[in-house]
């Protein structure tokens, strides 16, 4: 039981850890603000969601857990929220997405 | 270890002295604030660091555990930040009042202005 | 087994720890201003998940409201920021293609607001 | 690996503050100051500063990055000036520097217990502070007993400083805000389009205060207190007024209000330390106030306590609320 939850929590705290990468080589190589800022929102959820759930396993029913449910909770809500007024004002403030040339694409 | 063993102190002085030059060099008012900020945060590291304690763990008691970090600076510094910032504060509210009867914050300018009156 | 669990901890730390490394390299960057607050942003959440891990690593895990309290700190930073976007034009926020400073320095900037 | 981390940290700090000395532009420069707070609030996680960390994330990633924003956005965004003889400059500061190294040569290596600043009070703090005080948290027994004058001090200032911006800034131009809404040619349903972010808000601000609710009660046990407790509080209000404006934000609770509170918790702080020298003790010496030593210091650590983070509070509210006034942040 004991390894089945630590090979859990391992592939758990790694997939997160790889959403992440990902994230971070999207915001990094992306070429215009809107095309990183897909790769950052859409990873950052996956990527905390995973890793806390790996805690979660780790930590067993203790207060520790309940902590990780509540930074879980708060971490769903306000990073999509956060990601879609940032797109919602750089689009009111007159950033256009603007199409990729076709190489690129 | 040896890096290590000096390593923040030198990092420390590196925050400090470059929070040094920015309130020196530069003559816009707001980041000449946060330079000083820069400053202050490099004092607050230096503190910490001293605290650590090789092998030590966060000053709250648990038991079965007899190495703790020094507490002492920790307090000191906790203090410092709050008051730091509500320094900041105070030096923001000058500078919107320098804003507001020079109508800049460059000191530059200000300069110039104080010499044309 | 424990040290196993360690390792793991270490080895995430480290991963998240590049990724900051990354986000910090795109705030600085640039280009455009939106580009550094998603940065920031991403930066914070990055900071969160690595308070939990080394409460983990640290073998005291009871320390997470901090990284509770880092996100919600975060998220009023990000939309603070958005209401100070809010009707100023675009090209007021447009970092100059050149990261030079010096160059920046000598050419004349955009007139004050309003 | 501890060390690791630490060194990487600390590298990201040098970075970041490089490149704040570089960029010109304002905002950028008050982006990176919040990444540059957050990492060392990391930092100090690392070296078991959790009060530290904690009071750092708040106070200097929240309110600080809060503030200079709504100082850049009612003057100016942009750095204008060049350098000002940064040859000259760099000097100096390379000298200092040097000379500041050169005094680190001296110090004890990091972390080495045998360093002389863990040999005189701390030994006593970490030991006795569970019998005399009572309290697991360290940091908190000494911030508010053993050095409860102290940390009256800091009250002040901050209660000062609050005093200071309101006498210096107060809340004017608000009558003005209107004219200058339409000025800008904001309409007014521009709110409305962030249904999602008001929402969102909304169902957040009784969470916050309730979790400074608890770290306020819970300093005792973990990290946190009255100085934390407070900015969590204000930063609840901070999020309302973002959402909502300034004007229904000074209907909840108004700037003289606001005062009376933050007097007021300066008053608990300071009538504490007055009823245990009526009931016999020292000034601040809370083990008169029951008859167990005990209770004593428990009843005192949480009034002042109380104090601390009702003076906090207001203050940071009634900052925000006059840098505000001034409209760099849309609300």
């Amino acid at each position: 039981m004991e390894t089945f939850l630590i090979l859990a929590s391992t592939l758990c705290i790694s997939i997160g850890v790889f959403l992440g990468i990902t994230g971070a080589v999207g915001i990094f190589r992306m070429p215009n603000f809107f095309t990183r800022l897909h790769a950052a929102s859409v990873t950052d959820s996956g990527c905390a969601s995973m890793l806390l759930f790996g805690l979660m396993l780790q930590s067993g029913f203790t207060v520790a857990t309940v902590k990780l449910c509540f930074i879980l909770f708060f971490l769903l809500i306000s990073s999509p929220t956060a990601g879609h007024a940032l797109s919602k004002t750089a689009l009111s403030c007159g950033a256009q997405p603007t199409p990729l040339p076709r190489e690129e694409r | 270890m040896n890096i290590g063993a000096h390593y923040n102190y030198w990092v420390a002085i590196f925050l400090m002295m470059t929070g040094f030059y920015v309130v020196i060099t530069h003559g816009n008012l707001i980041k000449k604030l946060v330079g000083l900020n820069l400053f202050t945060t490099s004092v607050f590291i230096l503190y910490i660091s001293l605290a650590k304690v090789k092998g030590g763990t966060a000053p709250i008691l648990v038991p079965g555990v007899e190495v703790y970090s020094n507490p002492l600076p920790h307090v000191l510094i906790l203090t410092a930040i709050v008051v730091g910032v509500a320094t900041t504060a105070v030096g923001l509210a000058l500078v919107l009042l320098i804003y507001d009867r020079y109508g800049t914050i460059e000191e530059d300018e200000i300069r110039l202005k104080d010499d044309s009156l | 087994m424990p040290e196993l669990m360690n390792s793991v901890y270490a080895g995430a730390s480290l991963a998240l720890l590049a990724v900051m490394g990354t986000t910090i390299v795109r705030a600085i960057l640039g280009p455009s201003a939106f580009d550094r607050v998603l940065a920031a942003n991403m930066f914070g959440t990055k900071t969160v998940l690595l308070l939990s891990l080394l409460g983990f690593l640290s073998g005291r895990p009871d320390f997470l409201d901090i990284a509770l309290v880092y996100a919600l700190v975060n998220f009023l930073s990000t939309i603070a920021v958005l209401r100070f976007f809010e009707g100023r034009p675009h090209s007021e926020l447009q970092q100059s293609p050149d990261a030079d400073p010096d160059a920046n320095h000598s050419t004349p900037t955009t007139a004050m607001e309003e | 690996m501890e060390l690791i981390i630490d060194i990487t940290l600390l590298t990201f700090l040098g970075l970041t503050a490089l490149a704040i000395n570089r960029i010109d532009k304002l905002f950028c420069v008050i982006m990176l100051s919040g990444i540059y707070s957050l990492l060392c609030a990391s930092l100090f996680v690392t070296m078991d500063a959790v009060d530290v960390a904690f009071t750092e994330a708040a106070v200097g990633t929240g309110i600080a990055t809060v503030l200079l924003l709504s100082t850049i956005g009612a003057t100016e965004t942009e750095q204008r000036s060049a350098p000002h003889r940064p040859l000259f400059a760099l000097l100096v500061v390379c000298v200092t520097g040097a000379i500041l190294v050169y005094g680190t040569m001296d110090m004890p290596a990091f972390g080495d217990p045998n360093a002389p600043i863990h040999q005189h009070v701390a030994p006593r703090y970490v030991q006795q502070s569970q019998h005399e005080i009572g309290s697991d948290n360290i940091v908190t027994s000494i911030l508010s007993s053993y050095r409860g004058f102290d940390t009256l001090g800091e009250t002040v200032v901050i209660f000062t400083a609050g005093l200071a911006v309101v006498g210096l800034i107060g809340f004017r131009g608000m009558q003005k805000f209107g004219d200058r809404q339409r000025a800008a040619g904001v309409t007014q349903n521009e709110m409305e389009q962030h249904l999602v972010l008001r929402i969102v808000i909304k169902m957040f601000i009784p969470l916050i205060l309730l979790f400074a609710l608890y770290v306020q009660f819970h300093g005792d046990f973990g990290p946190g207190g009255g100085f934390q407790a407070g900015v969590i509080f204000a930063s609840a209000f901070i999020f309302y007024t973002l959402m909502s404006g300034l004007d229904a934000a000074m209907r909840v609770v108004s700037p003289r209000t606001l005062s009376y509170i933050a007097a007021l918790g300066v008053l608990l702080y300071g009538g504490v330390g007055i009823a245990t020298m009526l009931m016999g003790g020292n000034y601040l010496a809370y083990n008169v106030l029951r008859h167990d030593p005990l209770h004593g210091q428990h009843l005192g650590i949480f009034l002042i306590e109380v104090g601390v983070g009702t003076t906090v509070f207001s203050v940071m509210v009634l900052i925000f609320f006059a840098f505000s006034s001034r409209k760099g942040l849309r609300q």
